[in-house]
């Protein structure tokens, strides 16, 4: 198993239930999910060259076939799926940042948050894979059936005589604690978005109003230039949607995949950011937009520090 | 399975159809069933389960019969389980010899008192009867196969035939349960209602997740 | 029962005593009390019963094992049950060729399978345990809360305390889980490293950061 390695397996491994499971059409690359994954993780295949976008638009229209054919096993693939992907939308970021010469730790943490997200992505492989040993286990284990039958006769009434000492009341009490509708129990306070603070919408709505109505017109670009994070600039980015629904801001594009310009068109002085929809209120935009990569941010940090 | 399958040859997907080639064979999956079944079963329903005619099955219960009394070793010692037929059902048993070492060994560890586990799991069981396990499982948040086996035993629930949806085995109290909590009729427990506001959509909130 | 059974001559009253002159003697005893035991026994209860060392009854085990597996037939047949310990015990299955005849006989302990999500969370609870529920969200990538919940009521799974960091429950797995993977404890489960190829040093991080 160890000498075959991960690529070798994947063909095998894929659906327990020998379901054909997922394959991918690249240019580069055609075969099941599971071997591009095994394939990037040993080097093999350079995850920049992989399009993602026709991975994902591939894996859309093979779940939307399966819940088509009435399988339900789809929803548990789709979550996979998203997990896998956000991990290799987040490595193909990292990969495609110079990595020639190592200068500051600036670009060691990147090295690090990339080999992170390497291990992220073979730790989930791997128990992918024993859950699949798992389940092949228990499978030829449930084909032996235990013997567990009910006292002989002649032993059942040697049993010492029950003890009894609950009263009717307490018998109900028990019942009524016993079928009570449970509190789900406790569980952390997750703490994984909590990694960048909050940035509220409309603080920012209001930072661009200021800006747009001061300078005239300006490019996503110059408006997101002193963007501290991520956050803060998917932060404008709904912002200005919020503005344009709102009919204070207008777009200019010269020319398909130009450069955006933002031009003010709402009043001089009186507008204000109450005006924009309550959707975002309490919806502060978390950390890391493309699912979960908390991770990166955090080995970011470690490698820094 | 069919009833003329001591007659027909047996098609190839027919459970006794390449017994023959499985170790031990037919006598060998005779013992398997034995083994296990809690009920004594009939020669009927060995032979039918086994896809053989019934005069063979009983022929193999006879050889059977022998081997643990002994004629399946060299000096004729005994096992130390029998198979007997009672009432017209074949099931293994532990040898009468052994009986006093047997009783010692059940009666080690045994409580005459229940469980906290075991009162609960009767308290839902006696609300909720006609119940599966599944559901007192769902409803208590473990597993209580083997509580349930121990109020079983307790002669405090039984069986009450099986769900017409999931074919699982459903419980009831039984009338010694009631003796003991000094009551006449399970409608003279008393009503929950007052404690429980909003018990009757509980039945949607467990099964969802069974 | 006595410890020094095995030493001093036995009472006349002792289990063990007059195994000998019993058909079938310690050996045919010990094959009696596995007939009605319905858990896994340890050898030491085992022992207990018999009135005999742990050691004597341990060689019976093992003798008793290799006969049903065949070594008690002249031509090598095994018999259509097997002896087996685990999960620290000893019990006596059916063989599992056998396993399409015996199922139709068992209504009780089909359980239904288990679903990917429900496996794999199960993976990682038994190589990470005791773990929180958010522990084992962040490495499976997707809440969960409601796969936990159904292992718990399956029995696979228990509650193990609460976390002294974080306050979370934290949960491992059930002696009953090791009953149905067919081991005697948790580190008989294949190990990890194997599946991690090319990242020996993967076991710090992974531990560490996620």
């Amino acid at each position: 198993m160890t000498d075959a390695g991960p690529a070798a397996e994947a063909p095998a491994e894929p659906q327990a239930e020998g379901r054909p499971g997922f394959e991918v059409r690249l240019d580069n690359f055609t075969g099941p999910f599971d071997l591009l994954l095994g394939l990037i993780s040993k080097h093999e295949m350079d995850i920049t060259e992989v399009a993602l976008a026709r991975v994902t638009d591939e894996f859309i229209s093979y779940t939307r076939r399966l819940r088509e054919s009435g399988q339900d096993w789809a929803l548990d693939e789709a979550s996979e799926f998203l997990v896998i992907a956000a991990t290799l939308l987040d490595l193909k970021a990292a990969r495609l940042l110079p990595t020639g010469e190592v200068e500051d730790d600036e670009d060691i943490a990147l090295l690090e948050a990339r080999d992170l997200l390497f291990a992220r992505l073979l730790q989930y492989k791997a128990f992918k894979q024993i859950a699949a040993l798992m389940g092949r286990r228990l499978e030829e284990e449930a084909a032996r059936y235990p013997r567990q039958v009910s006292l002989e006769p002649q032993f059942a009434a040697l049993l010492p005589e029950l003890i009894w000492r609950t009263s009717l009341a307490d018998f109900a009490k028990l019942a009524a604690k016993a079928l009570e509708p449970k509190a789900p129990k406790p569980t952390e306070v997750g703490l994984a978005h909590l990694h960048a603070p909050a940035v509220s919408v409309k603080e920012q709505a209001a930072i661009i109003a200021e800006r747009l109505q001061d300078g005239g017109p300006l490019s996503f670009g110059a408006l997101t230039a002193d963007a501290a994070d991520t956050t803060v600039v998917v932060a404008r980015f709904l912002a200005l949607l919020e503005m344009f629904r709102d009919a204070v801001i207008a777009f200019d594009q010269a020319s398909p995949l130009g450069d955006l310009t933002v031009r003010w068109t709402g009043p001089e002085r009186d507008w204000s950011t109450e005006r924009l929809s309550e959707e975002y209120d309490d919806v502060p935009v978390p950390a890391a937009v493309p699912g979960d990569g908390p991770e990166p941010a955090e080995a970011g940090e470690e490698g820094a520090g | 399975m069919t009833d003329g399958a001591d007659a027909a040859p047996l098609p190839a997907d027919e459970p006794g159809a390449d017994l023959q080639s499985l170790p031990g064979g037919p006598r060998a999956a005779l013992e398997a069933v034995l083994m296990v079944i809690d009920e004594p079963a009939t020669d009927v329903e060995l032979a039918t389960a086994l896809g053989l005619p019934v005069a063979a099955v009983r022929t193999l219960l006879e050889e059977l019969q022998r081997d643990y009394d002994g004629g399946g070793s060299p000096d004729g010692t005994p096992r130390g389980f029998e198979l007997r037929s009672i009432a017209g059902g074949w099931r293994i048993f532990s040898r009468s010899d052994f009986a006093d070492i047997v009783s010692g060994f059940i009666l080690e560890g045994q409580t005459a008192r229940l469980t906290q586990a075991a009162l609960e799991t009767l308290a839902v069981i006696a609300y909720r009867q006609p119940v599966s396990r599944a559901r007192v499982s769902a409803i208590r948040g473990v597993n209580v196969d083997s509580v349930v086996r121990t109020l079983v035993q307790r002669g405090l629930i039984e069986d009450a035939g099986t769900d017409p949806e999931t074919g699982g085995l459903l419980y009831r109290t039984t009338s010694y349960f009631l003796e003991r909590l000094g009551i006449g009729n399970v409608s003279e427990l008393p009503k929950l209602a007052p404690h429980l506001p909003g018990l009757e959509n509980l039945a949607d909130i467990d099964d969802s997740d069974i």
